[in-house]
Formats: structure tokens, sequence, C-alpha cells
């Protein structure tokens, strides 16, 4: 397992976390590549759906990070994403989905060497958990029902 | 209804004539009350200011032994005993880990139920509606009410009226006859605990009060604790020593001025 | 993460006030009110305000200062800085937590070896009986403190008005309140 | 057939040091769909640009994605380059290989493969981009300023002077606000009236500002550009033309025990009254609820003596219905009153009083004429105490923030006394001199230096009356906290400045966000201190927080440079990149089921209904409408949307699920 590199997909909103982690670039704060960046206007553009759609695609790891509460761009939009990712985290939690595949944290436009930390925390979790095999297993499994119960 | 009455160590000894008041006033206002059985003495300042574990068992026991009696409305005439109590129900609510540890410190059940009155609060829910039919005499005297500390702090924890310029008291007065007087001194302290350790202090404070009430011509000084009554009362020689005065407004406690 | 998770370990006397009885003397600007208002506050060495900043320097020379000061013990409780304290900042249960420990690290103020004796001989009082003995608490407190003239002339009179007992009530659980004061007595 | 171009920057080196563009150029090349990719040094630059533009003609591209620096730097001038190359701006995107990718890993195989799924990423999503055009709102030139005080009267001015229209409507019956009550004016001691009442003529008679006094906002509808105002004039019970101001019916009404609000309760006023003399409108108005005629039906002395007969009883409230492009609220500010400080004896001894009843005991045309009196017997003080901070800075009372004009005001009101009585001992209990601002410290140190003002630092425990003098206990905090009692004559409380009662109620109509403390809330702390969160309305005064005149002037300015902006150009042009709620054939219409969750979680009110109907005007069927001219893009109704009826453009599901896709399967 040792030369394992996870997958992990950071959905970002542009005016906290995605200029944050710009900034962990003009600071040369270096950090694990295995992360790619999703940008979004908002945290309350994103659709809880779209982990799974992640996770369904090879995803080994997830971050979601916006604005600290209190200084959404858009006033309430990271509130709003906060409140739904509540009832969602019990929804996939219930469903079975390992939660600790998941980061959601706060990262604003000044502290790209928090981004680079969130980052790195996540890769190296990640990496010991090892590849998300069980969410395509669990996949795959609930299709063949389906398709034998027709 | 069972009320219980929690009469405190100062109403069995120095201030037995506030024991022998409240008695006779429930008496003639036909209210019975059962004493908690086999109470013990709330720890006062000492408790708290040595111990703060103690401070908090002692009361717990006395409202533990009431809960075990069915006492769910406890009279409380002593203003420092009821502040203990009170504030032992508030830590204790406020801290389940810490209640618990009191219960097996203390060795009994404790909920923290009870409802806990304070004398101004019984005269006002007891006495008051059928005070027209029972009063004999007006108390028509110029009063200076006295507060007091700790029937009115901690605010936030007794709930009881407001910290500043209290109100309650000059209602019950003014319904008995009085004429309650602008006073400022009405929550300042006496010196409490201090009595016998540090009796200048007390004499001071103490004489602040009195001088106070005086100047503004109050016929009597209207209490609700015993402690402030026995600075303000019995102290009255040191007072007046330290001061080099001859103040002696008389300091009535509130049922005696309604068994009047 | 919040900010205050950043926190490094503090070994001050305003550390362990702030673990113990959750009193923030960062809080304190300073104004004064409780001084203002405190009725001790001309015959303290350190008024209340100025123990809240001492408290905030943290420096181990200005924690003993507070707790052998004879400001905590001349306290008296009456709760008005609280009762005023813009802050809200419990002052009254933190001069218990500064009386507690003084006592602990053995730093008492001389001048307040009176108050003490008087609260020890009021705690032994009950200890034994149950409720207070005010004779037997008036014995112990004169032979504690060497005080032994004061309030002579008082006694008679009130031991005729049947203020004073003479000798002490038991109540039935005193084997139980000997137990409540062993096990919180630490 | 999408033809995507893809032009890989080098940024000299700062991505070529760690990426291997050529090969990254080279793999993004042989992708489906990509017709063209190439590398260059600086893809910013002049030529890098013109290689965009001939490549978008030469090779037919339908999208560009620009791998190179963050979007947030450059997307602004690709977006041109690809205008000016003939393709729409909006089919243009960008792969951040800099920020993201080459300074924040090392130089190897990883990072080379990291930059190469960036752009493939980038090159899904723009296939799915739309061509889009920007969005013309129109504007209604005329603008609406809320609160008559020093702030929208300066507003309304600069306004007016841009050659625009304003309407001003002032809840009282004159405009002025608190300027117009206070003495003299800190750190110059000008007299304020003096100073504001020009102005205040100025409003009334300027040919581009119109007036409406005794008037509320009633209702605010519609968005940037487009407001629909509704206001209440309430009826003055006067025909205001006809009515000459002569007085004769102030003077003669006979209930003239009424608190005056002007002098702060410190004068009376008739029934029927002008608030102050230098009033505009200088016209009475009749308050109905002590008139005589209004409570018992009789009197009408007003009415006869009336020479022009300008009295009209039966006069009702009226209704204006106003087109508005943009609102300035300027509601100003309130002072904590009476029973706040039981400890200081406020509300219950009358020579305890607070700034603004000191301001009309010192103002020339207060209730004394200017005199320093006590109110409770007419007496000159000669021990007078000002207490800082009362109700501020003082989490207990409910109040933690800094009011921001005492220290000024206190140190004002301590030098007027020492000016008008001179053997008087003026103290002031502080806790902090805050007296940042142009001469403003320089004030202080007037007051404390050349008239002896005695600075105490510390707060008052308590003050009370004993022998018709107040005893004020507080401390001296500088003297290891040593208590200090004064026995004064008069006790001025410097109580906390709070929002205007009705502030809460008036954000609501204007759907303006309010801070805890019912002050109105600014956009962005810094950056937007003018701005609500509400596209066209703007904030000047104390209405967002306490504050002192030349602040709020500056303020005023701020908000009507933001006005007259917007009034410049003929219609308002906005980023396309908005929500739209999707439309089916009839009888449908919509997937929406008019669930209206996404109003309750829009930030900015953009979302409308909208009824189907069918020819004889039934409605069908009620749906979702985005109003494009509110919307900002923030995309909160897209993802809760539960029937994914709305979409955003730019970030649409389609093109967030094809990045996903992209980024983790490799074609």
């Amino acid at each position: 397992m040792s030369d394992f590199e996870p997958k992990v997909v950071a959905f970002v909103c542009n005016w906290c976390t995605y200029a944050g982690a710009d900034l962990t670039g003009t600071s040369r704060i270096k950090y694990a590549s295995n992360v790619k960046i999703i940008r979004f206007p908002c945290t309350g553009r994103i659709d809880f759906m779209l982990l799974l759609k992640a996770f369904a695609n090879g995803a080994d790891g997830i971050i979601v990070s916006g604005c600290h509460p209190n200084d959404c761009h858009y006033t309430s939009g990271n509130f709003h994403a906060k409140r739904r990712w509540i009832m969602f985290k019990e929804l996939m939690d219930f469903m079975g989905i390992d939660m600790n595949r998941i980061t959601f944290s706060w990262v604003s436009a000044a502290e790209g060497a928090k981004w680079a930390d969130v980052v790195n925390a996540t890769v190296t979790r990640i990496r010991e958990l090892g590849p998300y095999v069980s969410y395509k297993e669990m996949v795959d499994k609930s299709v063949e029902e389906e398709v034998k119960n027709g | 209804m069972k009320f219980g009455i929690y009469p405190g160590c100062s109403l069995t000894g120095s201030a037995r004539d506030y024991n022998e008041s409240v008695f006779a006033l429930a008496e003639a206002f036909e209210l019975e009350f059962t004493q908690i059985p086999d109470w013990n003495c709330c720890g006062a300042t000492a408790a708290h200011n040595l111990n703060k574990e103690l401070s908090l068992a002692l009361p717990a026991r006395i409202l533990a032994l009431a809960e075990k009696n069915g006492l769910d409305e406890i009279i409380v005439p002593c203003a420092a005993c009821y502040s203990r109590l009170v504030v032992t129900q508030h830590e204790l609510k406020k801290d389940p880990e810490l209640k618990n540890r009191i219960s097996e410190v203390i060795e009994m059940d404790y909920k923290g139920t009870s409802r806990i009155l304070n004398v101004i609060e019984w005269i006002d829910k007891y006495i008051i509606p059928q005070l027209d039919a029972k009063i004999v005499n007006q108390f028509r005297y110029k009063v200076a009410c006295y507060y007091g500390c700790l029937l009115v702090r901690p605010n936030k924890v007794l709930n009881y009226d407001r910290a500043e310029d209290p109100q309650t008291m000059d209602i019950v007065m003014t319904k008995l006859g009085a004429t309650p007087i602008d006073y400022p001194y009405k929550t300042e302290c006496c010196g409490a605990g201090f009595s016998i350790s540090r009796t200048d202090i007390v004499s001071k404070l103490s004489g602040k009060i009195i001088e106070d009430a005086e100047h503004r011509g109050a016929d009597a000084i209207i209490v609700a604790c015993p402690m402030c009554h026995s600075n303000l009362d019995m102290r009255r020689p040191d007072i007046n020593k330290y001061w080099k005065t001859e103040y002696n407004i008389p300091v009535i406690f509130v049922t005696q001025a309604i068994g009047q | 993460m919040s900010h205050s998770e950043h926190h490094t370990e503090r070994n001050s006397l305003a550390g362990s006030i702030e673990s113990k009885v959750d009193v923030k003397a960062q809080k304190c600007y300073q104004c004064g009110k409780c001084s203002a208002g405190c009725p001790v506050a001309d015959d303290m060495d350190l008024p209340p305000s100025v123990v809240m900043r001492l408290l905030q320097t943290e420096q181990p020379d200005n924690d003993d200062r507070i707790l052998r000061s004879h400001s905590i013990w001349l306290c008296v409780t009456c709760e008005m800085c609280l009762s005023r304290c813009p802050m809200e900042i419990d002052i009254p249960s933190m001069m218990d937590y500064l009386r507690q420990r003084s006592r602990s690290e053995k730093k008492v103020n001389k001048k307040a070896r009176n108050i003490i004796a008087f609260h020890k001989s009021f705690l032994n009082s009950i200890r034994f009986t149950g409720r207070l003995y005010e004779l037997g608490l008036i014995l112990d407190y004169k032979r504690q403190s060497l005080n032994l003239t004061q309030d002579i002339s008082l006694a008679p009179k009130m031991i005729s008005r049947g203020k004073l007992h003479l000798f002490p009530t038991m109540i039935k659980g005193t084997a139980h309140i000997a137990r409540i004061f062993k096990k919180t007595s630490n | 057939m999408a033809r995507i171009g893809v032009f890989v920057c080098h940024c000299g080196e700062n991505i070529s040091a760690t990426v291997d563009c050529g090969k990254v150029a080279d793999t993004i090349g042989k992708l489906k769909h990509v017709a063209y990719s190439t590398e260059y040094k600086y893809m910013c630059s002049d030529p890098g640009q013109t290689l965009i533009k001939d490549a978008i003609r030469e090779h037919k591209l339908t999208g560009v994605v620009v791998s190179a620096c963050s979007p947030r730097m450059h997307e602004p001038t690709f977006r041109k380059a690809c205008a000016e190359g003939g393709l729409n701006p909006f089919l243009c995107e960008m792969a951040n290989l800099r920020e993201h990718c080459s300074w924040v890993h090392e130089k190897n195989e990883l990072t080379t493969e990291k930059a190469i799924d960036i752009i493939r990423t980038q090159v899904e999503k723009v296939k799915l981009n739309s061509a889009l055009q920007p969005i013309r709102v129109p504007v209604t030139k005329t603008s609406m300023v809320i609160g008559g005080g020093i702030a929208g009267i300066q507003a309304a001015l600069d306004i007016a002077n841009c050659g625009h229209k304003v309407v001003m409507v002032e809840r009282s019956p004159s405009i002025g606000g608190h300027m117009s009550q206070l003495s003299e004016t800190f750190p110059t001691l000008d007299c304020s009236q003096c100073i504001l009442t020009p102005r205040m003529v100025e409003v009334a008679q300027h040919p581009n500002i119109t007036l409406y006094t005794y008037a509320e906002v009633e209702s605010v509808e519609g968005f940037i550009g487009n407001f629909k105002v509704k206001i209440r004039k309430k009826a003055k019970s006067l025909d205001e033309k006809a009515c000459t101001g002569c007085g004769l019916c102030t003077t003669k009404c006979p209930q003239k025990k009424i608190p005056n609000e002007f002098e702060q309760g410190m004068g009376m006023r008739p029934a029927i009254y002008v608030p102050f003399p230098q009033a505009v409108p200088n016209r009475p108005v009749i308050d109905k609820e002590h008139c005589t005629y209004y409570i018992k039906g009789k009197c009408k002395v007003c009415e006869i003596v009336c020479p022009t007969k300008a009295i009209r009883f039966d006069q009702p409230d009226e209704i204006l219905d106003l087109e508005i492009g943009a609102i300035v609220v300027s509601t100003g500010f309130d002072i904590k009153h009476a029973d706040f400080f039981p400890e200081y004896g406020y509300g219950k001894y009358k020579d305890v009083i607070d700034g603004l009843q000191f301001e009309r005991l010192a103002s020339a045309s207060g209730p004394t004429a200017g005199a320093i009196l006590r109110p409770s017997d007419g007496q000159v003080p000669k021990n007078i105490v000002f207490i800082a901070c009362a109700g501020s800075r003082d989490p207990a009372k409910g109040i933690a923030y800094c009011s921001k004009i005492c220290c000024m005001y206190t140190a004002k009101h301590a030098m007027l006394y020492k000016h008008k009585v001179h053997e008087g001992n003026a103290h002031v209990f502080y806790m902090d001199i805050r007296s940042g601002g142009k001469n403003y410290d320089e004030f202080v140190r007037r007051a404390i230096e050349e008239d002896y003002v005695n600075y105490i630092r510390g707060r008052v425990s308590t003050v009370y009356e004993r022998d018709g003098k107040l005893i004020v206990k507080g401390v001296d905090t500088l003297l290891g906290a040593q208590p200090v009692e004064i026995v004064a004559d008069m006790v001025v409380l410097a109580t906390a400045g709070v929002a205007n009662p009705g502030a809460e109620e008036l954000a609501q109509k204007l759907h303006v966000s309010y801070d805890s403390h019912k002050f109105f809330a600014e956009a962005h702390p810094k950056l937007k201190p003018v701005e609500t969160n509400t596209a066209g309305i703007f904030l000047a005064g104390a209405c967002q927080n306490p504050k002192d005149i030349p602040d709020s002037v500056s303020q005023a300015s701020g908000a009507a440079v933001k006005v007259a902006a917007l009034f410049s150009q003929n219609g308002l042009t906005r980023e396309p990149l908005v929500a739209f709620v999707n439309r089916t054939a009839p009888p449908m219409y919509s997937t929406c089921v008019g669930c209206f969750l996404c109003q309750s979680v829009c930030p900015y009110q953009a979302i409308e209904r909208e009824d189907f109907k069918t020819r004889d005007g039934k409605i069908i069927k009620t749906v979702a409408k985005i109003n494009e001219g509110l919307c900002q893009g923030c995309g909160t109704c897209v993802a809760l949307c539960r029937s994914k009826s709305i979409d955003l453009y730019g970030y649409s599901n389609n093109q967030v699920y094809a990045e996903v896709v992209a980024l983790l399967n490799e074609f």
C-alpha cells in the first residue's frame, strides 16, 4: 500500500478557498499534488450529490472548503451549505459512506498556509485509509441487485 | 400543598425573634409549615470561603432532605441561607458532573426540583392576598427598606427583583400602610460575616447604612435577613462607638412589621 | 478550527482561575467599577480591579502578591462587583478560589488571621453538631484568635433574651455531616 | 462539433520550471475535440494574445482554454482577447497551472500529469459553456434619500448637484435630524444650527430635490435601477400651499403641555407646532394624539385664528407611488433613554440627564436660552459630573460596542460648561479617551489643560440623591483604584448610541441586512462600506453605526457618488453568470414545481414568481423566475432546488459534473 497515491478532489468557493489556494501558490508553499480543485462561485452552489459522483468516478477523498462563517461573499451561501451539509452528512453516514474520506473546512483568502495543511492532512489520512474500493463495490452490488430484481 | 421551611441556624439562636414572627405570621394567616427534618447548617460564608465543595454539599443535603420529604416549596427566611440554597441549586443544574459528585458526597439523591422562596416572595404570594382581611394595625411609619446583598445578588442566579433599587419590599411595606423612603443604601453591604472577626468593618459599613436612613428621616429600618439585623441592631454599640454617634433607629424584621 | 484552540498551556494563576472557576481575567478592561462599588475597597491592599490587573500580567511575582494579599480575605462576598461589572466577570467566585489557593499554598496574609480563625471555628461548630452552635463558635473563635475580651458584654444579654443557647443542638445526622466534611476535605 | 484551442503558458519559467509544458501541449493536442494546442513563453503578452486571436480565426475555434495563471488574475484579459478574436468571451476558460500546480509542487512526472488533468477538466467544461451576452438593466434616474439628517441632506445635495432627481423622505415634520438639536460642534465649537440651517434651506429650494416631511416609506419593491416605492405622507392637517407659516395657530393652541421632543422633553409644545424655529419646511403640523379636537371633537381654535384658512382637519394620509432607481438610507440613530441605568438614577433623578439633553441646555435656542441650569430647580450647577461609556462597552447591558462619538462630545460638554460657568467644576469619568480624528485629541487636551476639566479614569459605580445633591461614587484607577466620591449638582450620562426605533422594520422593507443591534449592515466592512447587500441601496451616516458629523458627511458623499455612478449610464451592464429556471413546452412550462424554497435562501431577493395563464387569464401554473438584475450568481438556489429546475450560467450542473468526471478519468 506504500506506493498508493490517492485521488483527492477539492470543491472550493471562488472567493475564499480558491483565492487562499492561489495564495499558497504565490507564497510557494509546497503540498501534495494529489489534490485537484474544482471551482464554484460559492459553497452554497455545491450540490452534495457531486461528492457521490466523485466517489463513483474513483475519488479516494474529498475536500469541501469555503469562506469562514460570516465571511461569505454572498452573505449567507456558506451558511446554507453548512446547513445542507449537516443533513447530507447523516444521510451519507446512513448509506455507509466512510466520512473519514471527506474533509469539510473553512479556508479564507488569507490562509495560504492553512490550505496546504488541509490538503496534506487529508492526503495523509486518505493514504492510510487506502483506495476507496468499498464504495465501488457497494455501487456495483446495488446495481447488480437492481438488475436481478428487474 | 406542603410548604417546607428552612429556618437556618440564626433563627434558632441570635435571630429567635425573627423565627417567632415568621411562625406567628404563618399561624395568623393559617399557613402550615413543615420544618425540613434534621436540617443542617448551610455552611454560610465560611464554607464557600474555605471549601467550595463543602459549600455546595451542605445546602445540597438540605435540598435533598426536602425532596425526600416531598416538600416542593421551601421558605427560607434568612437571606444568606436563601442565597446559598439558590446558588447551590443553580451550580448543580449547570454542571451535571458536579451534581453527581455532590450526590455521592451527601449519599443522597438530589434532583434540584424544589422551589425556594425568600421571605418577601413568601409574603407576597401568601400573605398579601389576604392582608386586608386580617390586618389589625396599619404600619404607618416612614421606613427604609434594607434588602442587603444576598436577597438580590447574584441577580442572574436568584432572578428575583432587580439588583439596583429593588422594589418588592417597598411594595409590601406600602401595602402595610408604611411610606418607604428613597433609600440608596438598600443593597449596600452591612459587613455580613465579619460580625465577629472584623467588628470594625461591620461598624463602618453598617454605620453608613444607619446614618443615611436616619438622615432621611426614616422611623425604622426594615430587614429580611438575620445577619443584617444582628449587624445593624446588635452591633449598634460598636457602630456608635466607631462613628461617635448615638443612632437609635430601630431595625425591624419585615415579618415583625406585619405582625404589629 | 477556531482561534481559541491554539492556546498554549498556561501555568499562571489567571490560567488556573480560567480552568477551575471559568473566570477569564483577560476580559477585564480595567474600568474600575468593581473597586468603585466595593464596600471594603478602601480597606483593601489590592482593590478588586487591581487584583484583575495583576492576574492579567501572568507574572509569578504578581500572582504571589495576590495570594499573599489581605484583600482576598476582606472580600465580604456581597456580590456588588459582579452585579455591576460591565463584562460580567464573576469576581466573587474567583475570590473563593483565591482564598482556597492562598491557604493551600500557605500564603495567607497575617492580617487575615482573625477572619480565617472565625471561618474555621464556624465550620468546626457545624462539623460536630450539624448546626451552628453560636456560643461554641464564639468560644472556639476566642481560643483560635486569642481575642478573649471581645463581646464579653454581649453574651449575658443575649443568653437572657434566649438568643444564645448554652448547649448545642445536635441534629440526628451528625455522622452524615461528618462524612460530608471528610469527603470534601481534599 | 466542438473545436477547442488550448494555449499553454510558460509564464517565463514560473510554470515551465516544474511542468513539462511541451509534453502537456502535446498530450492535450491529442484529445478528442481539441483542434489546436500550443505553448508560449508569455501568453498574457501582446504576441501571446495575438497568438490566441489568430488561432481562433484560423482554426475556427468554438472554445478556448488558456492554461496559465489563476483566473482571478487574468480571466478578464483572456476573455477580452477572445472577444477581439471573434469568439464570445464566455467561451474562454482558464486552467490554473501556476498557483495551483507549478508553484506548489516539485518538478516531477506527477506535477506534469496534474497539469494535464487540470487542462483536461477545463476542456470538458468549456465544451459545455454557452455564449452569453452581458445583461442590460434599465435605470430610473431618480433617487430616494430616507432620513433628512445631516447625512441625508449631504447625500441629497450631492446627488442633486450631479443633475439627478432626489426624493427626500423624512419621518418628522422637519429635516435637520439630531444635528439641529446640537449646541456647538467639536472640534471647532462652531454653532451647529449656523452651519446646518443653510444646508436645510438648500435642500428645500433645490430644483432637483422633492422633499416629503412627516412621511414614511410604506413599501419597497423591485430592484436596482427599478424600485417601486410607496410613501405614506401623513396628514399634517394643513394645506401647505395656503399656510404662510405665520405661527399664529401655534401661539393660540390651548393645549400647551406636551413634552417637546426636540427639546428632549425639557420644554413643552402645543398640539399644532413647528418643531423648532429654523425648521424646514417652516410649517406646522397637528399632533393628532394630543390635539383636543381630535380627542374630544371640539376646539378648532387654530382653524378660527388662521388668517389664510389653511387648517384641514379632515385631511387623509396620502400614499404616493414612486419609480426610484437608487436609495440612500440615512435614518440616523438614537440614544439609550431612561431606566437603562438604575444604578445611576437615570430617569429617577431630574438632574441626571443624557448628552442630548445637555446639548439642549447648552444651545442658545434651547429651553434655558443657553444657560446651564439644573432641571430640578433651575439653579446653576457648581459641580457637574460627566460619565462616559454609559451603556457603551457594556456587554452586561447588551451593548458591547464603543459608541464612538461620546468621548468627543463629553469633552465638548465639559468645555462648554466651563465656558459658561467659570467658577464651576467639571469632572469626567472615563475609561479610555478615544479621540482619533483631525484635531480631536488636541481638543480633548484643551479641555484638560486650558479649561481644567478634571478627568478621572474609572467607571462610576452608583449615583444617588441626598439633600438635593447627587452623590457620585466612582474610582480613580490610576491611583490604584482609589474610591472617589463627588457631591455633584448635576450628572450627564453619555448614554450609548443605538439604532433608531423602526430601523429593523425599515430594513425588512428594503430587504437590507442589519446587525444584532439593528444597525444597517454594509456589504463589506472594508471595501464596500456604503453599499448594502441589496444592489442599488446605499448607506449614509449613523444608521450604520454611531458616527460623528464629519464621518456621516463623508459617507453621505460616498453614497451619493455610488448613486451618481449608477445614474451616469443609460442602463446597467452586468456579468451574465446568473441563475435561470428552465423552461419546457406547455402544459408543463418548467420542471419547477413552485415550492419556492429557493426564494427563502436567496440572499438577494432575486427570485420572483411567474404565472402561466390561459387566454382568459386563469393561472395554470406558478413557477420561480430569476430576476437577472438582482441575481449575483452565488448558486445557492441551484444546489437547493429539489427538482433540479434551476441552473447557473458558467457553473451549470452539466459543467461541474463534466469537470468531476474529467478530473478522475483518463480518456
